[in-house]
């Protein structure tokens, strides 16, 4: 089948180590030592292998040299990462060392295979490997709910499978200053499966907090987050005082200098900096007693900071290192490549061009060229198809209208990663009903809805969401829990681009599991209308991002 | 095919394209209506039998922004007689998109020959280069930058700024222009006091009617204006709120400069 | 060159070898039969062409076997082989050179595929009489020849449809219709042509379908009830016995009877000067009446009709099973008994988890007439079963004429290569129920019929099998593979199917 | 199962929390008082995807459960998202069904007109499935195998007198259509064809009649006022197709509403020999 390069059905695909196998032999022509799978390189050189003999999970207090470059194989081939700052040193390094109590470090969650963010798969092997034991699965929120008897999957099955965490988070909400603030709607918890809404210790009224359940997001790529390489505030990344949101939000300024912040961090943006989210994760999720030093903070930020990740491989195609390939592929465009670009235009398009790829290249299989231009399609999809884009709340309401057609790239629109440059938090509707995914209701499926449910009410003279009105069911209310706004109901912030192949599922609630999952959702979101060989091309073409 | 794109270039910068002509205005609550073309849709209403064409997609730097679907808007605007996409222009359109959902609000007309959208300043898919719109005077030369605002000096005087409301609005995301202006006058003069007063006013329709905005919008016109300003960093304890509960009333003409809330700053 | 039928289903599972041969030969030239023969032999015969010329000598084998992507689809010939050299069905009938079999290939399930379609182009320079100006173009006025002429035919297997405007009744008094129809767009020039258009001196209205399966007619054609359940009305009577029809036949309903089709059918699509004869037409009911037709190989070579699913599969199963069943219940259901199609091996348990799917999961059923208007409720939370639970066919069993929204807007892919006609109802008529009194559509359906508004983009199930054969799908060819017909509903019905729920919908579909 | 259970335990532990967290805003359960009471309100029907879904509707602040999701020939017909409907039923004592105070002897008539704002399915929020339920949303657990056909519509025998039938309608609708109750509402035209052909009626009268109906706020809300002519040409012309003599037939009806109940809102049939 000719560019059907994301075949899902499990009877074809290989598995993954005999795919790196094969992937490791296209690059170098070495049979694989068993059991490695790393591979090291420098820039511009040939890859070569680590002498030792690890697995691609990163434990805390590892200990291995983290090399400039590194890959781990993956469904679609192999992700790069590129540490801009060279060969680092894990021993002692705040990123890689339990700081908490509970054994994790923040490697945990960002594992170098996982592009740093974590997927599923890998998930599910540490939980096969440790039987539970990990501390990935820490009560806090590695679990549905602390509460949960520990050593039973079922406590844990968001994160086994979904790849989803606990985030509780404070209701009401709290100002930047710690006063509370009055939200303009009530809410309510309709469902609560995982049983921590209504926990006595851990439930709103016990806690003050809701439960939301979420994915990790990779960290990695961090210029394009924050929208500029330097992390100390000194440089606003946006010039303007108020989001082009349409809801007269004005951005957020850093708690040091007063300027202007990209918004861009985390699904529902709360967090300013890359150091408070560092300093928030290791007292929430390594479950640090203390707030870690400052020095070790940005020591953390410094080296994300230099971490660039992406596809960089694919085992149809070969190394996307080489040369003559597309702009945007690889760990070093993103590390060569702007933050802060808009790219809905011609003049700087999101993910370059993928020319090169519309023709077949010299010594090219069929298959080889059938794949490349599947994803030259699949580039042109994302850039050129207009449909029509309805009701998003914070998309059609930036002026563009209500239903606006245009094509993916007009959100996507920030170049290398296809971020939003305008405070990335928009209403999809993988959040809220009716378009979130939730499980049939019936009889014959077993799947119970495993997400919790809120209601949310909006108080009469609050302005209310524009397209689903004053009565809101969600399964996380994303950044209204940080505003207390009902427009922000459901509204998440778009994630980048980058190493989807390898943290899979995907959404801040991993409500997809594959890419093509994922490009169906947008089929039925906006009634689109993909024909199959659309839909092939889009999952190729995200697969090589 | 010269007035289409007269038209449509005419909508979105800010070079008048139309000689005032001396017509009525119109102010009619409708559901919008889009047409798809082989370009961007145009957005058009229909009243009393007329169908008006409002404003064609461009994006948000568009003068005029479109309606919604799942929407009322009150449209007011000055017809033109000129006609564009199958309904006649109107000049000065202001389209106020009703906050409650209308879910019958829903047409949506197919793409045809007859109505042809030429040279729209934004497509439905990327930006043309910068080089390209230029050529077409659709952007500023390159490195033609308006000059900023001189810092204002002593002695210091009271400055009232404006902002004005889509019917029953509560936000003002057009005006985020006019807030930023008021908080950077505020800091620059280290104002004594802020006063915001919210107000509310009723639209006089072309049927005779009046339609009046929400009770609780000019309080919250001024407590939402408040808390931004305090946001974007004008001192809090400097501000004050007020807020006239009793409609200002409309007179068909212009009936949108009384949905307003204004920031009176004080050195 | 023969092979033990065993030995074919097995054929994947071995290595090179004359089956193996057979296999690839199916898989990538799909361009000879197989005949099997009484002793269950078969055999491939490189002489028999796949395709059928009107006016062919030769026999048409009691059980033939036809290579498609996903396998091979079986037709069974129930009395026998016959001489099909001066047979009606084979023979051109009328003035345009084209027999009933030019458009329902037995390789193609009876029905025509586009991969057919495009290779008669290719092979005959357009020259076949397939592509007749009449309906094998998008206008007769278009200029022949030229491949952009018959654009709709050779991309989307469309055939154009014209039908009288303002419709008649089965006497041939006009109907008043209760809706104006004005055409919004004509890419084919069609309906605003002098000659063929809706201003011409006998005004028509262009639509453009695909052909339907002529075979397991005995579910289609069986009596009917006197008064359809679904709108209250009376149903259509077999002028020759006085007694109700299904109303199953055609995607708008418009012939009560075999008969009366290809009576019509000969005059509009074989352009025949006179009537065929009853001798002839009781020929062709007698024939289509005991063609039967069903996948009978999945893509891996497994025999379908072996095993728990036997009754189920394949072209005999279709001979045997019974009609008028209802299928939608867990004791006769549509495609046999969820246990019998229990399988551990990765083809075939990923065909039984796409019926378990068909069968049982639910999803909310909304906006669509004739199904949420008939006492439901909109929506009804059901299956995939509920509408297709005519059990074999996976037809409605009433009248299975419904507005999915194929051919209506918002629904309907925005095609601009089909008309769009603007319907806007009389204020005094009944709304569509979901549509309200302006509708979008390239096909109004069997409201081209009725001139009723309530029926407005109604469009009649079609039988479920042989599917693999004959893509393009839906009335209107707008689902080019089966994918793309589960992800229809996946979109119009917000179904939310997982990609592995796909891929065994599909699977399932394709074994049909 | 058990986790199903585990989260009616949490509503009914929301229930007992004085947060605002799982107030509703309304107690469904009837007054006393209210038991017996007939209501007749027009509003949109509400969905809840439960299990197997219930249908609701909501006046003056109150929740109401209407019936289950049905099949066409249940004894509830379920009314229709994007149409308001006519809502009257009579207030039970029962407990309430899917978060409703329980209406029986409900009628929904699905009033034609197409109404994009009745648009809500609810989530199931913990209710259980409503009780009673004659079909799934799965396909039916009853043995398909054996015949349950309705009795057969017996011939009729003479002596042949002057007989009437009686064919009912939902508000404002004219035909088997949108949410009649065909299991009432075909089977006498079929019967008084019966009838009229076996007696060899001399002449048939066919009698449309509109009605009005009202509503629990004080409202009369009349049908249309070509409902009885509409009713009557749509049962004449299916008795024609039938197979009765077109002569024979006469068609009348009425301008004005004839009555106010439900029954009223019918087509009789008058079959003289």
């Amino acid at each position: 089948m000719p560019g059907d390069g994301a075949d899902p059905q499990p009877a074809q695909r290989l598995g993954p180590r005999a795919r790196v196998a094969l992937a490791i032999h296209a690059i170098v022509g070495l049979a694989l030592c068993a059991g490695d799978t790393s591979v090291l390189a420098r820039a511009g050189e040939e890859p070569s292998f680590s002498a030792d003999s690890h697995s691609d999970w990163w434990e805390e207090g590892d200990g291995r040299v983290l090399p400039e470059y590194v890959a781990y194989p993956n469904r679609a081939g192999m992700v790069g990462l590129y540490n801009k700052a060279g060969v680092t040193e894990t021993r002692g390094h705040p990123f890689f060392e339990p700081i908490g109590s509970n054994g994790r470090a923040c490697v945990t969650c960002h594992q170098p295979a996982n592009g740093m963010s974590v997927s599923v798969d890998s998930i599910q092997e540490r939980w096969e490997k440790t039987q539970g034991k990990d501390p990935i699965f820490a009560a806090i929120d590695g679990s549905n709910c602390p509460s949960l008897p520990q050593e039973q999957r079922a406590s844990h099955s968001l994160l086994l499978e979904r790849g989803l965490f606990r985030i509780a988070l404070p209701w009401p909400p709290k100002a930047r200053d710690g006063s509370a603030i009055e939200p303009d709607f009530e809410l309510e918890v309709v469902r609560d499966p995982t049983g921590c809404n209504t926990d006595a210790r851990y439930g709103i009224r016990a806690s003050g907090e809701v439960s939301v359940f979420r994915r990790p997001r990779p960290f990695a790529n961090l210029k394009y987050v924050i929208g500029t390489e330097r992390t100390d505030g000194t440089v606003a990344p946006i010039d303007r005082v108020f989001t082009p949101k349409g809801t007269a939000t004005p951005f957020a300024v850093h708690p040091q200098t007063g300027l202007p912040v990209s918004m861009q961090i985390m699904a529902d943006a709360r967090h300013l900096t890359l150091q408070s989210q560092v300093e928030d994760a290791a007292i929430k999720h390594l479950q640090a007693r203390e707030p870690v030093d400052r020095a070790l903070v940005q020591k953390i930020v410094d080296f994300g900071m230099q971490l660039h990740a992406a596809q960089a491989f694919d085992h149809r195609i070969g190394s996307f290192l080489a040369e003559g390939m597309p702009e945007a592929l690889g760990p070093y465009s993103l590390a060569r490549n702007r933050p802060n670009v808009l790219g809905d235009n011609w003049d700087n398009p999101v993910f370059f061009d993928f020319d090169k790829w519309r023709v077949p290249a010299p010594g090219d299989t069929p298959e080889q060229t059938a794949f490349r231009q599947s994803v030259a399609r699949g580039y042109d999809l994302f850039f050129l198809r207009p449909f029509y884009i309805r009701d998003a709340m914070h998309i059609n309401t930036t002026g563009i209208g209500n239903p606006s057609k245009r094509a993916c790239a007009t959100c996507h629109n920030m170049q290398s990663t296809g971020m939003d440059l305008g405070t990335g938090w928009v209403d999809l509707g993988t959040t809220n009903l009716p378009w979130a995914k939730e499980p049939v209701q019936s009889e014959w499926n077993p799947n119970k809805p495993e997400l919790p449910l809120f209601k949310i009410t909006c108080k009469e003279d609050r302005p209310q969401h524009l397209f689903l009105g004053r009565v809101i069911y969600t399964q996380d209310p994303g950044r209204a829990l940080i505003t207390g706004k009902c427009y922000d109901v459901g509204a998440i912030v778009m994630q980048q681009f980058r190493a989807l192949s390898a943290r899979a599922p995907y959404f801040s609630n991993g409500s997809a599991r594959t890419l093509r999952e994922l490009v169906d959702f947008y089929d039925r979101r906006f009634n689109i209308g993909y024909s199959e060989q659309e839909r092939t091309d889009l999952a190729n073409f995200l697969s090589v991002l | 095919m010269k007035r289409p794109v007269l038209c449509a270039i005419g909508m979105l910068s800010s070079i008048p394209a139309f000689a005032a002509p001396q017509a009525q205005q119109l102010s009619f609550v409708a559901c919008p209506i889009m047409r798809d073309t082989e370009t961007v849709p145009c957005w058009l209403a229909d009243y009393e039998g007329q169908r008006y064409f409002l404003v064609i997609q461009i994006d948000s730097r568009a003068k005029v922004h479109p309606p919604m679907l799942g929407h009322k808007a009150l449209v007011e605007g000055v017809p033109t007689g000129e006609t564009f996409c199958g309904g006649e222009v109107l000049e000065n359109v202001r389209i106020s998109v009703l906050p409650e959902r209308e879910p019958a609000c829903d047409v949506i007309l197919p793409a045809t020959a007859e109505h042809v959208v030429r040279d729209a300043p934004r497509g439905p898919g990327p930006r043309d280069k910068m080089e390209v719109l230029r050529a077409k005077g659709l952007r500023p030369p390159a490195g033609a930058r308006a000059p900023k605002p001189e810092a204002p000096k002593p002695p210091y005087e009271a400055r009232e700024f404006t902002v004005y409301y889509a019917f029953d609005w509560q936000l003002a995301p057009r005006d985020v222009d006019t807030i930023t202006q008021a908080m950077q006058y505020a800091k620059q003069i280290a104002a004594s006091r802020v006063e915001i007063k919210g107000y509310r006013a009723s639209a006089k329709l072309s049927n005779g009617e009046y339609l009046t905005e929400k009770e609780f919008v000019p309080r919250r016109r001024a407590q939402v204006l408040a808390s931004t300003l305090a946001e974007i960093g004008v001192d809090e304890s400097t501000i004050r709120t007020s807020w006239l509960d009793e409609p200002l009333r409309g007179t068909g003409q212009q009936d949108w400069l009384l949905r307003k809330a204004t920031i009176l700053i004080v050195p | 060159m023969f092979v033990d039928q065993k030995a074919l289903t097995t054929a994947t599972r071995m290595g090179p070898s004359p089956v193996h041969f057979l296999y690839v030969c199916m898989l990538l030239l799909c361009t000879w039969p197989i005949t099997i023969s009484a002793e269950g032999a078969i055999s491939f015969d490189a002489d028999l062409r796949r395709w059928w010329d009107p006016n062919e000598a030769g026999r048409f084998e009691s059980h033939t076997l036809y290579p498609n992507e996903s396998g091979a689809l079986g037709v069974v010939n129930a009395d026998g082989s016959v001489e099909v050299a001066h047979h009606p069905f084979f023979r051109t009938l009328g003035e345009n050179g084209r027999a009933c079999v030019t458009c329902h290939q037995p390789a193609d399930a009876m029905s025509l595929s586009v991969t057919s379609i495009q290779r008669r182009w290719e092979e005959t320079d357009g020259t076949d009489p397939l592509f007749a100006a009449i309906d094998g173009s998008n206008c007769p006025s278009a200029p022949q020849g030229e491949r952009g002429s018959h654009s709709l035919l050779l991309e989307h297997g469309l055939f154009r449809i014209p039908l009288p405007w303002p419709p008649r009744t089965r006497d041939g008094a006009p109907i008043e219709p209760e809706f104006t129809i004005e055409v919004m767009s004509d890419p084919t020039g069609c309906n605003a042509d002098p000659r063929y258009g809706l201003a011409s001196t006998t005004p028509m209205v262009s639509v453009y379908r695909r052909p339907r399966v002529a075979a397991n007619l005995k579910y289609i054609t069986r009596a009917g009830a006197p008064i359809n359940l679904k709108n209250g009305r009376a149903m259509d009577v077999d002028p020759e016995t006085g007694k109700p029809v299904t109303m199953n036949l055609l995607s708008d309903a418009r012939h009560p009877t075999l008969k009366l089709q290809a009576l019509d059918a000969a005059r509009v699509h074989l352009q025949a000067k006179s009537a065929p004869s009853a001798t002839d037409l009781a020929e062709i009911e007698a024939f289509l009446g005991q063609i039967y037709l069903a996948q009978e190989y999945d893509r891996e070579m497994h025999d379908l009709s072996e095993g728990g699913r036997s009754e189920w599969l394949g072209p005999r199963a279709m001979e045997r099973g019974k009609v008028g069943v209802l299928g939608d219940n867990l004791s006769t259901p549509v495609f046999g008994p969820l246990d019998q199609w229990a399988s551990n091996d990765g083809m075939t348990a990923s065909i039984e988890r796409g019926y378990r799917i068909f069968m049982l999961r639910p999803f909310w059923i909304r906006d669509v007439t004739y199904l949420n208007s008939i006492g439901l409720g909109n929506p009804v939370k059901r299956t995939c079963s509920t509408c297709h639970n005519n059990m074999m066919t996976g037809m409605d069993l009433a009248p299975g004429w419904m507005d999915i929204g194929t051919a209506n807007r918002p629904w309907a892919e925005a095609r601009a290569d089909l008309p769009l006609f603007k319907l806007t109802c009389a204020k005094t008529a009944n709304p569509h129920p979901y549509l309200g009194r302006t509708i979008l559509t390239h096909d109004p359906g069997r409201a081209l019929i009725t001139g009723r508004c309530v029926d407005i983009g109604s469009i009649t199930i079609q039988q479920l099998r042989g599917l693999a054969a004959r893509a393009p799908y839906f009335a209107h060819g707008g689902a080019r593979d089966l994918d793309e017909v589960v992800r229809f509903y996946d979109r119009r019905f917000d179904m939310r199917l997982t990609e592995q729920e796909i891929i065994d919908l599909r699977n399932f579909l394709s074994v049909l | 199962m058990s986790r199903l259970r585990s989260h009616f335990a949490v509503i009914a532990l929301l229930g007992y929390c004085s947060s605002g967290l799982a107030d509703k805003d309304y107690l469904p359960r009837p007054a006393p008082s209210e038991v017996g009471k007939e209501l007749a309100f027009v509003a949109c029907p509400l969905v809840r995807d439960t299990e197997h879904p219930c249908w609701l509707a909501e006046y003056e602040g109150t929740l109401y459960y209407l019936g289950p999701q049905g099949g066409s020939s249940s004894p509830f017909i379920a009314p229709q998202l994007n149409h308001k409907a006519l809502i009257e039923g009579r207030i039970a004592a029962s407990p309430p069904i899917c978060g409703g105070v329980v209406l029986e002897d409900v009628v929904a008539s699905v009033l034609p007109e197409v109404d994009r704002s009745c648009n809500s399915i609810l989530p199931a929020e913990g209710y259980p499935s409503p009780p009673t339920i004659e079909r799934g949303p799965a396909p039916t657990h009853r043995d398909n195998t054996i015949v349950r056909r309705r009795p057969p519509i017996e011939a009729p025998q003479p002596p042949f007198d002057e007989r009437a039938f009686v064919v009912q309608f939902t508000f404002d609708v004219d035909e088997a259509f949108i949410g009649n109750p065909f299991h009432t509402g075909v089977r006498p035209i079929q019967e008084a064809v019966r009838y009229a052909l076996a007696s060899e009626a001399r002449r048939v009268r066919v009698i449309g009649q509109r009605a009005q109906v009202k509503l629990s706020n004080g409202e009369w809300l009349r049908e249309r006022a070509d409902i009885g002519e509409r009713r009557a040409r749509y049962v004449a012309e299916t008795m024609t197709r039938l197979g009765v003599e077109q002569r024979a037939i006469s068609v009348e009806w009425s301008e004005s509403p004839v009555g106010n109940r439900r029954e009223d809102r019918a087509v009789r049939i008058v079959v003289t020999p």
